[in-house]
């Protein structure tokens, strides 16, 4: 395992390394190492459950964008291993800051499906989570979020909890100044903060080479003395042991910690993107699925042991299909934007120049107003 | 000779023509190589020009406004993308610090002559951020130029303008515009002069001021209103928003009396404010009835399943202007 | 009780107390530990209260912000220190884009209540960016409360009310006047609630609305104008610039019929065109003359050797007066 | 030498470490390594002769500001090796993007020193270089210049000039996102941009330690794939061959170079702090002063040299200080600034709003309007 800082080498086994990043998995559903003590069989059974059920989640809402049920919709497939190896790692009261993509970490997390389906409907609702969670909104301006993650983090430390907090971001989002205010002050203070990227190659259209000089992002880590792991992000126990690792070091107060997953998005950057102008989509994209898919690797994992079935498969995609599409019917169900609504929760007591166009809006509200 | 164009086409042309004339101009943004742009503007310079003419960036903000500053400072002319007008704050401060301050600060030493483009307004549904108006904050800030096309004529010509021009000039593509509709616009480089607002249609009833996607919700209400009330509107597209053209505004308001602004930005602190002031200095015992704003509410831009409630619509420019005609 | 005390003291007494009071209170900032500010504003709190809750922050305005938002998510009061307001720039994005949206953004499942204070204004012979008044930024971004103190009294009460209240607020304090006078602050916890503006003195003949270091101005013209023309002015205290008292600007204007804003800022799109636009939409009829911005003017506060004629001063207030009571 | 980065090992030379920086002149004035073919007497003799009138001038600023006749100003004592050496290795030709506290390096390189007086009287013509140079105006928001200069650079890069661009800035401004965000497109775009750090150890009160977890500045050039230096800022040697071989570098189209001069102000931050509130100020002032001077030293090696003695240093202050003051006359009879003046150059071509704006203030001016 590649550690780009000192004083992590300790703390992390290096059980394997593989290239130059963390495998645990091999691409042929070998274990480099024992899991003893670390994942049991169950656990197992439920990360594939869950990537199973993102997988779906995903190429649903592909597909509900394409028949005009949704709008724009940034898919995440290809990067099941990254989002819910990272997410299952967490306590449920941890502090997570998705982007626009990390829907399979939100949902591991435990947000309700028809929220997201609500959020690319375009639907003011969308971004709420459940009650006592912290699921933050889908994060749109790049790297910000990071900083956020600094002070949710530094406030449980403050408080005595024993909490952490995680922030999802891309490899582009490492060029941002935020990205590097982040890591520092995450550094300075000592925050249970992990700043989970992960890297797919691309910021939309730009290759990482175009990014930075730099070879990885995890030596970046460096710069602020704080621990920089690469890992392989379709190996879901790599990324789960090293995210768990690291949730363990913040607690104990040891600080952050920069953790690079090496993955791929199989499709378009979102759904107004053509992948196929700036790579070879259909070769590399194919590649990566025959070669490293994070739901394959493990499934011929869970054969070997005999604790997956083409039946239990099957059983598993009708009921999560049928959980999708009762998250879909409440979603479409969901009563038609009231654009009046739209002038609450900008404070927590109106203002009057809202009030009043509230009512002014209010007053067009009958006739004019086309609601989608 | 012209041909129809959309705006985006029109935008592209400007840049193509004007790479092709100077080889100081030099794009700059993210994504605007091989994929020509999240929208298409640039597409296929990159294969004309290469990628030192038209350069994908890093994904930092600040560092592209910045580096395109030293860029015009030393003898290039910059025309930066940003990708969505709200992803512009990161660069804020080079902006507002330094770009529209450099030739100010070095009493005329250096300069700064570059453009930054950017799409902005609503109606597109876009997610969260994607569909802001925040004109006001670049049209307090002295230094800058602001402008805004409404059609894919003025797009060209205005961008051709905002490269030769020698002050840095924030130019704002209104998204919903973008392929709305194809307008004759003349092949060879021509330009539509900053500074300069434009009566698209006149009356002598009221006095109706736009711009960006908003002109053609004017237009629509003015004939709304000739139609139904027999009432002429002059509608104004001011084009350029800092620094505005009043001696338009004003001649209008003094014939007509009346005015209405609309802008898709919120109403507290707009730049429709600014024009209720020019005409409240100049042209207020003109006024027959109070300037009406037909605005963007003061809430955040929101999500796009109610964002044709927050933008003023036709229905919402026509109830102004028969208030302000029936004041 | 109450004791005289200048602007800065009064606003250390106000974090003090509060710091003292409530657990979840933090203060951020540049240099602000056991140096005590660059104003010395937290003189003496990181000893009292301990580096963890006084806390010395790298230098980096988006990474204070930033960071002090996920604080007060998670259950923290923070009190951000910018050292002057230009430096607020590179936190831009996060004010805009997050502190002022989170409420909205999760249907008020989530809320900053968060402070940032910063020093602004010109008249302290600053260098370069320190002397700026760009109020108008924020007034115009929804989900912000904007609040510029004018006294001492104002200030620790305004201040209370701001770290109590549960939306972000910004905190414009008068560089100029932190130490200019002293004036009777009580020694306890008390508030000045936001969004109310104050009638300073009262008058017939205009109304003056001012804020920050420009209300001394605006007192002083006025008495200068009761003494030599035997006007008698109403001066407004705005107090809190976003959300406007309307009722308190109307109502005056309504009685007096002419008004002038006095404000540092640049003059185009400037909070003062606002008000403008607000008497327009309400009091048009009762206006007897235009009402007149006697403002700082539309270029970057220049180099302090000509900050004074930058600035709006006595007499031209005076003359906005007369030229107002003389339309 | 220690350098943080790989690939440039081979490119400096490793004459001599001394801790973890690169040193060529030792405190007691003795060389490390033959400056043969580097650095002659005349330069040498050159070196210390700008270092004393950039020290005189920085004493008199801090003077006159004590007397009223000067605003706030900036003092650099104690800097003057990183100032000077840095600017020396430039060509006249090179960028220059100062900050706030680096007249001396603007000043060697062909700043007036009245234009500086005028800078920290308040006059609007303050931040005029003499024509042709390329010295940008002291920077104020920390960090935003660096970004310039890789613009500049990229730019004399497109034109096939052999020019390079310096920025200069601080300890503190390593952690804005700009310093970030400027290290990364330098190294994507192989700028010929020198980023040259004077780590003085403070951000006005804020010690480094503060400032990041990490423990040096130039480590963080590995995150950026860029080479990364560390040299004794207090060395004119070092600093100059450093820079030279940074600059050479550029030239060759090998891109940036990140450089952490460490030295230390012996005074305050401005005239406006007190650095008795934040650290020992007089022992740790007097400890640098007496083991690290930065002309002592030098001034040592020409002593033993035989080029340099108490007349000939005379001799020089006597010339240097009436330089000095027929600048300082020069600035003080500066036409009084005329507020008018103030609304030219907003724009190349005034538009009607500051035009009218221009006459009001006219209108006053005679009467009213203090100029200081
Ligand atoms: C500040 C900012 N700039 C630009 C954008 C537009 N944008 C959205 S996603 C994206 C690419 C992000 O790439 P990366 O960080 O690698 O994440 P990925 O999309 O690959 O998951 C860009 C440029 C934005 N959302 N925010
Ligand atoms: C963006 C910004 N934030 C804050 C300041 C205020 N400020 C001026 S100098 C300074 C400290 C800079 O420290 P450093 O970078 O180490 O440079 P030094 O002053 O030591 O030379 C600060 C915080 C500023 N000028 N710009
Ligand atoms: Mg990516
Ligand atoms: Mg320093």
């Amino acid at each position: 395992m590649m550690v780009y800082s000192e004083n992590h080498r300790k703390s992390f086994d290096e059980t394997t390394i593989s290239g130059d990043m963390y495998q645990v998995l091999s691409e042929q559903g070998e274990l480099f190492s024992s899991l003893d003590g670390k994942i049991d069989d169950s656990l197992m059974l439920h990360m594939y459950e869950k990537m199973l059920l993102v997988r779906l989640f995903d190429r649903k809402s592909v597909n509900l964008q394409r028949q005009g049920r949704m709008g724009t919709y940034a898919p995440f497939e290809g990067q099941e291993a990254s989002q819910v190896g990272s997410a299952l790692a967490l306590s449920p009261g941890d502090w997570m800051f998705p982007t626009y993509r990390d829907h399979a970490a939100a949902i591991v997390h435990g947000q309700d499906l028809y929220r997201i389906f609500l959020y690319w409907m375009g639907h003011v609702e969308g971004s709420i989570c459940p009650e006592g969670k912290r699921i933050m909104p889908p994060c749109v301006p790049i790297a910000t979020q990071m900083v956020h993650a600094v002070g949710t983090a530094w406030a449980s430390k403050r408080k005595g909890e024993k909490t952490a907090s995680i922030a999802y971001f891309g490899d582009g989002a490492t060029s941002e100044g935020d990205f590097h205010e982040a890591l520092n002050f995450a550094g300075v203070f000592k925050t249970p903060t992990i700043f989970f990227c992960q890297n797919n190659g691309y910021a939309i259209s730009v290759p990482f080479e175009k990014q930075s000089a730099s070879k990885t992002i995890a030596q970046r880590a460096a710069a602020y003395d704080i621990p920089g792991i690469r890992v392989d992000g379709n190996d879901i126990f790599a990324v789960y042991l090293t995210v768990k690792e690291a949730v363990e070091r913040g607690l104990r107060g040891e600080g952050p910690t920069l953790i690079e997953a090496i993955t791929f998005r199989y499709g378009a950057h979102t759904t107004a993107d053509d992948p196929k102008k700036y790579r070879d989509q259909d070769a590399i994209s194919q590649e990566w699925r025959e070669k490293r898919d994070p739901l394959a690797r493990l499934q011929k994992l869970l054969q070997k042991k005999g604790i997956w079935n083409e039946k239990l498969e099957e059983q598993w995609l009708a009921q999560m299909n049928e959980q999708i599409d009762l998250h879909l019917e409440k979603a479409e169900r969901y009563p038609k934007a009231d654009p009046v609504g739209m002038f609450e929760h900008v404070y927590a007591v109106m203002p009057w120049n809202i009030r009043e166009q509230q009512e002014e809006c209010r007053s067009f509200f009958k006739k004019d107003v086309k609601i989608s | 000779m012209s041909r129809k164009l959309t705006m985006i086409q029109a935008i592209t042309e400007a840049m193509d023509q004007m790479l092709a004339q100077d080889p100081r101009v030099m794009l700059l943004g993210e994504d605007i190589g091989i994929n020509g742009g999240v929208f298409r503007a640039t597409e296929g310079l990159v294969e004309k020009y290469g990628p030192e003419r038209v350069v994908d960036t890093p994904l930092a903000e600040a560092g592209i406004i910045g580096s395109a500053i030293g860029l015009a400072m030393n003898g290039m002319i910059p025309v930066v993308e940003i990708q969505f007008l709200a992803f512009i704050y990161p660069g804020f401060e080079q902006i507002v610090s330094h770009a529209a301050r450099m030739r100010y600060r070095t009493r005329g030493q250096f300069e700064v002559p570059m453009v930054i483009r950017t799409p902005y307004g609503a109606g597109i549904r876009g997610p969260e951020l994607h569909s802001e108006s925040v004109e006001t904050y670049f049209a307090h800030t002295p230094g800058l130029k602001v402008v805004a096309p409404s059609n894919p004529y003025d797009a060209k010509g205005l961008l051709i303008a905002a490269m030769e021009d020698r002050d840095p000039v924030l130019f704002l593509e209104p998204t919903k515009l973008y392929r709305a509709f194809k307008e004759d616009v003349p092949e060879e480089i021509y330009r539509v002069p900053l500074g300069k607002a434009k009566v698209v249609s006149e009356g002598d009833d009221v006095t109706i001021f736009a711009w960006g996607a908003m002109l053609r919700e004017a237009m629509h209400a003015a004939k709304k209103i000739e139609e139904e009330q027999g009432w002429k509107c002059e509608v104004i597209d001011l084009r350029t928003l800092y620094p505005l053209d009043r001696d338009t505004i004003l001649s209008s308001v003094k014939k007509t009396g009346r005015a209405i602004i609309v802008h898709e930005a919120h109403r507290t602190a707009g730049l429709g404010a600014e024009i209720v002031s020019l005409i409240n200095d100049e042209a207020l015992i003109y006024l027959k009835a109070p300037v009406k704003r037909v605005t963007g509410f003061d809430i955040p831009v929101p999500q796009f399943s109610v964002e044709d409630a927050y933008l003023p619509t036709v229905e919402r420019v026509q109830r102004g202007i028969v208030e302000t005609l029936s004041f």
